[in-house]
Formats: structure tokens, C-alpha cells, sequence
């Protein structure tokens, strides 16, 4: 399980990326809500920003499976 | 028609874009139009003078957002070729940072195709931008890509 | 605003149209986008293979035509600079019969400013296209202009 | 007065441009009719194309005045 974070989401928790286990039948919004325990500000940009797993923009009540490489993204500003 | 052409160029560089070889890219012999797309960094923001910008993306799952985009623009418009490249890293003002072209046999194609490709670049394509000013720097502003609402009803 | 900035260019040419210099001219630090418009020379025309192009204009009237677009996207669009330019003379394939170019500070603006301008083009300024195939060559079809249908309700 | 003619036009006459003195009060349709007298095959044209006098399309009604420039402009091909 990879778990990846962009932007200024990536400048909060100081941690572009992390490698480990997480419990099968988790959903992404839950494994959000790790990073929110251990990052309180993190919270705060629940409601602006989305996951994707396997590079695949995803909803927040997606489960997890082994393998999987999920990233929490803030609004996108390319171009 | 496939879904991809052989020459479309959909890339992520650390270098300045070269735009004049991505026109030659796309152009064919029988196309009649190119429409092109240059996006550059303004020398200001909301008021504040930009000193430059810094890009960022999720390289992989951008690329495949990017492919997403010019399978699209073959199957619903009449186009030849498509070049989307977008730089990342640190840009001066005045430096392209995105550039989109769109060869066709008839403008109206190329016209849309490009529009579309933009458009959609801007809202589902994982890259930031982080803006830095004399007093500070800020992540832009940027667009929440659309998600499904719940995976019981997407799968 | 005024109604032609200087930097404007609209020049017809007999010698290969430069694109690129032409992107560079229009371009703005205030500015943050470019859409640009390249049409040139199919190999094919309702299925006969072209083997070149002959241009010719109503030079004085077609700049005045072309200064006319040029006037009318600055008042309509909020655009900074525009660049149009097309070729007369014998063109072969591939080769650019005309290249427009339209910088502003957000997209939309150039996007629709550019398709105006090749547009209306091509249907109000005079210049005629003669096309050449192998075994013969004719005028191309193309639009009749808008006119006032009557002095009397024209004045 | 100079009188133009473009494109197909002017390889149907023979003529890129002609000056001379035509009379005042005549309108640019009668113009035309004097070219189509001396070049029939110009009679054909006269319903796909349009006119210009000092570079402004004008109607056909228009009467002429000294010095005017007029053209006979096929439908334009540009782009």
C-alpha cells in the first residue's frame, strides 16, 4: 500500500509519500481520517480536495485492497 | 478509428517546451488547420507581481488523465493529431507552460478539440502550481476534479 | 481601449510565413495565453490531389478588411495583441496560406477572438484561391461577401 | 475612375484593371452591364459576386462618383 500527497497537502504533513499496511475493508475516507489524527490541520481541507486509488480519481467510500496506490489531492492548477 | 495515434505527444518535461517542433509535429498532409494553445506564466496575480512559479504533478496518473483527453478529442471531433506537453518545475515569467496542438482537416475540429483539451487539462489533470511573490508564495487556486459521488453506485 | 494597439501586425507576404516570430510578437508579459490559427495547404480537394496553390488579393482592400477584424476583437474581446498574416502566391503543400495569432490574459478571450477573426476571414477578405492538379486547375469555391443590399438604405 | 476585376473575373476578361472616364450618376450595376456587353460570358457571374467601390462592398445601386475606384470581386477564397 503506497499513500501519496500533493500540493499543499503534501507541505502539511511534510511527506510526499508513504509505504505500509493498512487494514483491508478500510475505505479512503477512513484512511483519511488516520492522516487527519496525526495531522489535525489536515481537516480542514477535507471538503477541497479528492482522493484517487490506482490513479483513478475515486469516491470517499471506496475499500482498499492490497496493493493499492491511494493519493489525496487538492484542487488541481495546471495550465 | 483508434483511440490513440502513433503520433500523438502527450508528455510532462523539466525543460522548456519546445513549441515551433510541436507544431511541426501534428501537421500533416492532410490536415488543413492547426490550433494551437499556449499557456505562460503572467507577470501577475490577483494584483501581486508573480517572481515565478513552481509546478508539481502525480506524473503518472497525469499522463494517463492526459491520454484520457486526446482519446476523447479522436473519437468526438474530426482531428488528425494532438500534441498536449506540459512543464513542470520551476518557471519564469513569460515561460510556456502548457502547450496544446491540434491538427484536422477542417478548423471547426481543430478549434474544438483544442478548446475541449484546455478546458479539461484545467479541471481533471493532477498538477499544481504554487505562485511566488515578494512577500510569499501561495498555492493557486485551482478546480476540484468531479469524482463518482459513492463506489456502490459507480461500480 | 483603443481600436488597433501598435503592436498589431496584418500584413499580406509572398515569402514563407515565420509562426514562430509571429507567437513571440504577440506575446505579453500581462498576458497568459495564446491561441493561435494555422491554416496551410491539403494535398487534396474534394478528392483530386492539389499540387500547388496560386494566391491573389485586392491587396489595399483585403489589409483594410483585415485591420477591420483586428478593430473589431479588441472592442469585443478582452484580448491584448493580434497577429494576422496571409500569403499570396504560389503555395505547395503544407505550406501556411495564413497564420493568425491572439495573446491574452485569460483563454476564453483569445480562443473566441481567434476563431472570429479566420472566420470572418473567410468570408470578407478579398483574396482568392486558384488550385492546380495535375490535369488542370480551378478557382476555388468560395463565399460571397455581405453587402448592403441598397445604397438608398445604406446611407 | 479605375475599374478592377479579381480571380476568375479578371482571366474571364483579359483585364486586371482598367482606367477611364465613365459617366457620373451611372450606378455600379450599369458599370457591370457595360463589361458584360463587351465580354458576354461576364453576364454569367453577375448573380456570384459582389462589388466594391473604394474598397467598401457596396450594393449595386450605388451611384458612381469621379475618382471611385470599383472592383468585381468573385466569392473570396482566403484562409
Amino acid at each position: 500500500m503506497k499513500v501519496l500527497f500533493f500540493g499543499r497537502l503534501r507541505e502539511l504533513i511534510g511527506v510526499a509519500e508513504e509505504t505500509g499496511e493498512l487494514p483491508e475493508e478500510m475505505t479512503l475516507a477512513q484512511v483519511f481520517e488516520r492522516y487527519a489524527k496525526r495531522h489535525p490541520k489536515l481537516a480542514e481541507f477535507r471538503n477541497s480536495m479528492v482522493v484517487s486509488r490506482n490513479q483513478e480519481f475515486a469516491a470517499w467510500d471506496t475499500r482498499i485492497a492490497e496493493g493499492d496506490e491511494i493519493a489525496f489531492l487538492p484542487p488541481v492548477s495546471g495550465g | 478509428m483508434p483511440a490513440i495515434i502513433e503520433e500523438d505527444k502527450l508528455e510532462l518535461v523539466r525543460e522548456a517546451i519546445e513549441t515551433a517542433s510541436l507544431m511541426r509535429h501534428v501537421r500533416g498532409e492532410q490536415d488543413g488547420a492547426i490550433v494551437a494553445f499556449d499557456g505562460f506564466v503572467r507577470n501577475q496575480s490577483h494584483g501581486r507581481m508573480t517572481r515565478y512559479l513552481e509546478y508539481e504533478a502525480y506524473e503518472p496518473m497525469a499522463l494517463g488523465k492526459m491520454k484520457e483527453i486526446a482519446t476523447y478529442i479522436h473519437e468526438r471531433y474530426r482531428i488528425h493529431c494532438v500534441a498536449i506537453v506540459h512543464r513542470l518545475g520551476h518557471l519564469e515569467i513569460g515561460e510556456t507552460s502548457v502547450f496544446i496542438a491540434v491538427s484536422a482537416p477542417h478548423r471547426g475540429a481543430a478549434f474544438e478539440a483544442c478548446r475541449y483539451a484546455i478546458d479539461t487539462l484545467k479541471k481533471t489533470v493532477p498538477i499544481w502550481k504554487k505562485e511566488y511573490f515578494a512577500d510569499g508564495a501561495v498555492w493557486a487556486d485551482g478546480e476540484l476534479p468531479p469524482t463518482p459521488p459513492s463506489a456502490k453506485s459507480a461500480s
